[in-house]
């Protein structure tokens, strides 16, 4: 039932993309077909999966730095208010802070290498996970928290009863948002500053104006999202809220 | 062999004279080994260089001249004296500057752009035409603006050159190029836009690197300027063929620097007055004039 | 401030004051003058009018509170001693199965102790996979009484356990803990609305007055739990209506 | 107090960044008083003053636009299963739709216009808050709708009081983030098809690689949300969350 | 399926079965042919072992829940009959004040009401202005009350309304619900654990079986109840034991 749910999904997808794409033909809005020829020509290449390696390197490298520092700070401003108070501005600051300008800093300063490029993505990041975690420890129930400080529950028992639980939904949240957002940033960063990965093709691409490929790589990065989030995230949240009650 | 290493647009058209060397070993010919590092957009470049992590980029006199009225050691050696130019499609009833009125002008490179500037420079002095107030201007992305040409939401587009090699042979036609307005304006012949640029400190300390590179460079220039065969295969290198490729073959050999860096200077220089008139200080920085040194002159 | 001190043979209240500050801006006296004690492995009751301060005192001697004006002492060894506290509402881990919140209590070295006796005595034994959601709020209540008594506890703090529960199953929950109480020494504190329930249970009850609670007085029964006949408890429940008319 | 915090919070980064600006001077890293005088000169101009204004409307179009289109949605999907079964491919595809292709899409199909900028970041964004209210209206506490039904709350009342408050710290995780990621959007707008605004100028500098400029008009736009945050935010979120427990 | 049809005069329920589905994967008889009903403007009292099944009997009523086979009927006009319901849980919303509370439940018409003599009766005068989380739970559910009665229900559906509170308080809700009961014609049906209570409130008593739950048979009381004196109260409940001796 889900599979097919999913698998109907696609289709209709893929229908209003062939219908529009006839509606409106244009040479920067390819028909379906089209981007899968240059998917495979791509693959076949090499290119396209030696780039898309790279990326999903950078991804998930920023990913989970940005997500620990964040989660870390953010659960920490939000359970205390004079903290909050004093860094609000900071996290301000840094959360508008333009892409460009931390990348390119990061860059100047640290060279044009891996270790700078991740870090400057997880720098745009941070300050994104920071705002969301916080709300989310701000809206934690004092009641659990007492509870486990009664039955003298440990750090790491409190961490994994109490707070994770409770803290889940603006953890999938911040992780669903902040992956989208950490490549979108390292579509920046690589254009910037690297030799390869798919920001540096789509740009490529994009001074030659072909959508196709341009369309084709994207594709390809949501299509390994869409496979961690069937095999990995969905059965793993599945697991984590069953416990709530289900809408009659 | 000294190493070096030049960054460029991995499909800009530096990269065809990289190709051409490496091809033909020109550059271990020369004594030096080219590393290419490829980027994907020109600021991408910028940084590369500001960052320290390649010696050799390109970009244009102007901005070398502004670095280093801010105290950098920049230097610049003429690399081609292609620019950008107006393009209005074939069947347009516009013929000349003085049509533009009321259009849509796509403008590539911003308001600071320099091919831009002559050719509003040109419309004011010669037509007393201000082509910014009495048209609809439209700044953004090369390719994109190049797209709403084709499209035909523009009237006409102001783009870097290879953009408009590609627009003509799709069925367009040159209004008028940056470089008949900088002579229109005072010039004396086509001025090399772009060069190559590099830190003066690394050129000294490197001598048999930069000039054996400036020779090779040449050498590669030579051999796609005499020979046709070279063209067919740097069609993946150009992602263009046919009468495309033809077209841009043509514009690249026409950009190819001819003159001595001593009159590329001269008139550097001249175009700089203009261009402090036109621009402002916002364009040229706090230099009067063109920054002493701002031409790397090969030892003789 | 508060020297909860050490190793102390009696439970000892001594709260001179606590008020709460409202959200709309109101100050509610909440406590004034509250001394009380617990004798060693005594079983008393506290019984008083609902919102005097019943659960304040207790969440006062769980140390879930700390802003008031006063001091108190519990027995036994300071920091080893653990505490079986049954909160006023069930405060069951709603993402935690039954057996897991009431194991995630337990201090280490119990953690894997069989509960099968005591979730059948509770009646508990179908429930143990249900998620809180999933149960009737007697049961829940059962639940967080079988997390109390679980960790063997040295001290019992009871916010009225027996409440929403059938007449046959409170009474036998009553036995239960009274077994509980009885096979380990341990000093029992238990909050009641329930005056049959108080004289059938406890050493002593303490009534409280109206907010700001202070103690009205004690009633104190000697006579050892099994000669508390059906008869003599109807007596003690006569004395104590002389004694304290106002409480039915 | 507060303002005490946070006037020290400001004296502390700004004295941070001159000490780090004194520690690696280099022209990509100005001290603070280099870029306050550029913000006086791009004041006095009148240049910063017009691009500002021009980028913060659009930053408002399309941030009102996001919030109302992707809170409806995201809370559609939230509480209907079915619905988001099928439809999280979708939204997981334009989560991950690089900035990039849809402005160009969205210029090219509706022309170099405010409408289509203003839609192409909105479209960016969109996806973003879908996921953040998604994960709140799962997180909706079923028995207060049902509380709400048998009392024949009407559409409206059932929002404000059942559905807003709950879902608010989500929203307040989604404005927060989702200001600064339509801001950052709307720099790419304005750098690849419009000839105004901040993020025009901002490319400009970088063409001159004029990090000062860059960092004031940066810091004139942090300046406005700080103010709006300060004046209109923090009093509304205090007044919202005023219900919560304090920590003790 | 479920015909729960307009206009009748009595409150009939006829449940063939009722079953969970747990998310541990077992399924759980909760209620098997249940049929009883409850005269025009009659007073039922529902007694039964704790997880029978009562809650969810109430749920069904109140069109919580539909998952069931079966069938019931409400007496009353159809939709604009007023169900005054108080949950075992007091369930106001944590995030408005305790007026709000009670205000938001009225309809329209009477939203304006004044509420003064009814928060006097309860106890509640001073607490119009807190949020439920700073309530004692006996107040919450005066609270709770106080929004079910404020209504004026044409039905009332009442879930253990009085546990938590002292016998005085108690006693004196009891006569308030009978005021309000007896004022406008109401069917009412509460469930209860304290027959004592039952036998002063109701005309008749209906009494469940273990899970899955059916009537095990009803105890009726035809004596109006300005006559039923402790004596009389007494000797109901001794006939009451002799008829239903497991329920003590
Ligand atoms: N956080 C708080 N802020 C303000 N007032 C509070 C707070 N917590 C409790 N109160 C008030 O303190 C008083 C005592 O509350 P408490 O919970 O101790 O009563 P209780 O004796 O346990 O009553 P019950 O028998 O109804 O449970 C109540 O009037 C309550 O409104
Ligand atoms: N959502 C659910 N999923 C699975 N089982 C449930 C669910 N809700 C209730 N139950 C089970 O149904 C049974 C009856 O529950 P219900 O709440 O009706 O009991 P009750 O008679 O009200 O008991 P109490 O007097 O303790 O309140 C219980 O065994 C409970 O565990
Ligand atoms: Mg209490
Ligand atoms: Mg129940």
């Amino acid at each position: 039932m889900p599979v097919v749910t999913v698998l109907s999904s696609f289709a209709a997808l893929l229908l209003v993309w062939q219908v529009s794409a006839g509606l409106w033909p244009s040479r920067s809005f390819p028909a379906p077909f089209a981007v899968f020829q240059t998917f495979l020509a791509e693959s076949a290449s090499g290119d396209l999966p030696y780039h898309l390696g790279i990326t999903l390197w950078r991804v998930a490298a920023a990913f989970f730095v940005a997500m620990i520092i964040g989660s870390v700070i953010g659960i920490l401003l939000g359970s205390r208010q004079n903290l909050d108070r004093f860094f609000n501005p900071w996290v301000t600051l840094f959360l508008n802070i333009p892409a460009l300008v931390v990348i390119v800093l990061a860059y100047i300063w640290f060279g044009l290498n891996e270790a700078a490029a991740i870090g400057a993505v997880a720098v745009n990041k941070i300050p994104n996970v920071i705002v969301t975690m916080r709300e989310g420890a701000r809206a934690i129930d004092p009641r659990y928290s007492e509870m486990a400080s009664v039955y003298r529950f440990g750090a790491l028992d409190r961490l994994r009863h109490i707070l994770l639980p409770q803290l889940q939904p603006y953890f999938a949240a911040a992780s669903r948002s902040g992956i989208s957002l950490i490549w979108k940033i390292v579509l920046v960063v690589e254009l910037l500053g690297r030799s390869n990965g798919v920001g540096f093709q789509i740009n490529l691409f994009f001074q030659l104006f072909d959508v196709a490929a341009i369309l084709a790589y994207t594709l390809a990065f949501v299509a390994v999202i869409l496979l961690i989030e069937f095999t990995v995230v969905q059965p793993l949240e599945h697991a984590s809220t069953r416990w709530r009650r289900r809408a009659a | 062999a000294e190493r070096m290493h030049v960054g460029v647009l991995k499909f800009g058209t530096v990269s065809w004279e990289l190709d051409t060397i490496k091809t033909h070993g020109l550059d271990e010919k020369n004594g030096v080994e080219i590393d290419i590092r490829f980027f994907a957009s020109e600021d991408a470049t910028n940084v590369a260089l500001m960052a320290g992590d390649i010696d050799v980029m390109v970009s244009d006199w102007l901005w070398v001249s502004r670095q280093r009225s801010a105290g950098e050691d920049l230097t610049f050696f003429p690399y081609s004296t292609s620019v950008g130019a107006m393009m209005v499609p074939a069947a347009s009833p516009i013929k000349s500057l003085t049509d533009l009125k009321a259009k849509k002008i796509g403008v590539a490179g911003g308001p600071l752009d320099k091919s831009w500037l002559f050719i509003q420079g040109l419309a004011r002095d010669r037509f007393g035409i201000d082509l910014a107030d009495e048209n609809e201007i439209v700044y953004g992305a090369p390719p994109l603006l190049a797209e709403k040409a084709r499209q035909g939401e523009l009237d006409a587009v102001l783009n870097f050159w290879h953009y408009c090699a590609r627009l003509e042979a799709d069925g367009f036609r040159r209004l008028v190029s940056a470089n008949e307005a900088a002579r229109a304006l005072g010039a004396t012949g086509d001025v090399s836009a772009i060069g190559y640029i590099f830190h003066e400190k690394w050129a000294r300390s490197h001598p048999e690197a930069i000039e054996g590179f400036l020779k090779a460079s040449g050498e590669a220039k030579a051999l796609l300027n005499r020979s046709d065969e070279e063209w067919p295969r740097l069609e993946p290198v150009v992602r263009a063929e046919g009468r495309e490729l033809d077209v841009l073959r043509d514009r690249y050999r026409e950009g190819i620097p001819n003159r001595t860096v001593e009159e590329e200077e001269e008139d550097a220089a001249r175009l700089y007055t203009v261009l402090m008139r036109l621009g402002g200080e916002r364009l040229v920085g706090p230099g009067k004039t063109l920054a002493p040194g701002t031409f790397w002159r090969v030892r003789e | 401030m508060h020297p909860h001190a050490g190793a102390a043979a009696r439970l000892k209240v001594d709260i001179a004051r606590k008020s709460f500050r409202a959200s709309s801006g109101d100050a509610l006296d909440v406590l004034r003058d509250l001394h009380f004690e617990v004798g060693e492995n005594e079983f008393a009751c506290i019984l008083g009018p609902s919102g005097c301060g019943k659960t304040t005192t207790l969440r006062i001697l769980l140390g879930l509170d700390t802003d008031y004006e006063g001091s108190f002492q519990l027995p036994g060894l300071g920091n080893g001693r653990r505490i079986g506290a049954v909160f006023q509402e069930p405060l069951l881990l709603p993402w935690r199965t039954v057996e897991q919140n009431v194991r995630q209590a337990l201090p280490h070295g119990l953690r894997d102790r069989n509960l099968d006796s005591l979730f059948g005595s509770l009646g508990l034994k179908e429930m143990r996979n249900f998620y809180p959601g999933e149960l009737s709020l007697g049961l829940a209540r059962r639940a967080a009484i079988a997390r109390a008594i679980a960790i063997d506890p040295d001290i019992l703090l009871l916010d009225e356990p027996f409440v929403s529960l059938d007449e046959p199953t409170a009474q036998q929950l009553r036995h239960l803990l009274l077994a509980v109480w009885s096979e380990r020494p341990t000093t029992a504190l238990m909050v009641t609305h329930n005056l049959r329930e108080a004289i059938m249970l406890s050493d002593r009850i303490i009534v409280l007055s109206e907010r700001p609670a202070h103690v009205i007085g004690t009633f104190d029964i000697k006579l050892p739990r099994q000669y508390r006949s059906d008869q003599v408890k109807l007596d003690l429940l006569r004395s104590f209506n002389r004694k304290f008319p106002d409480r039915i």
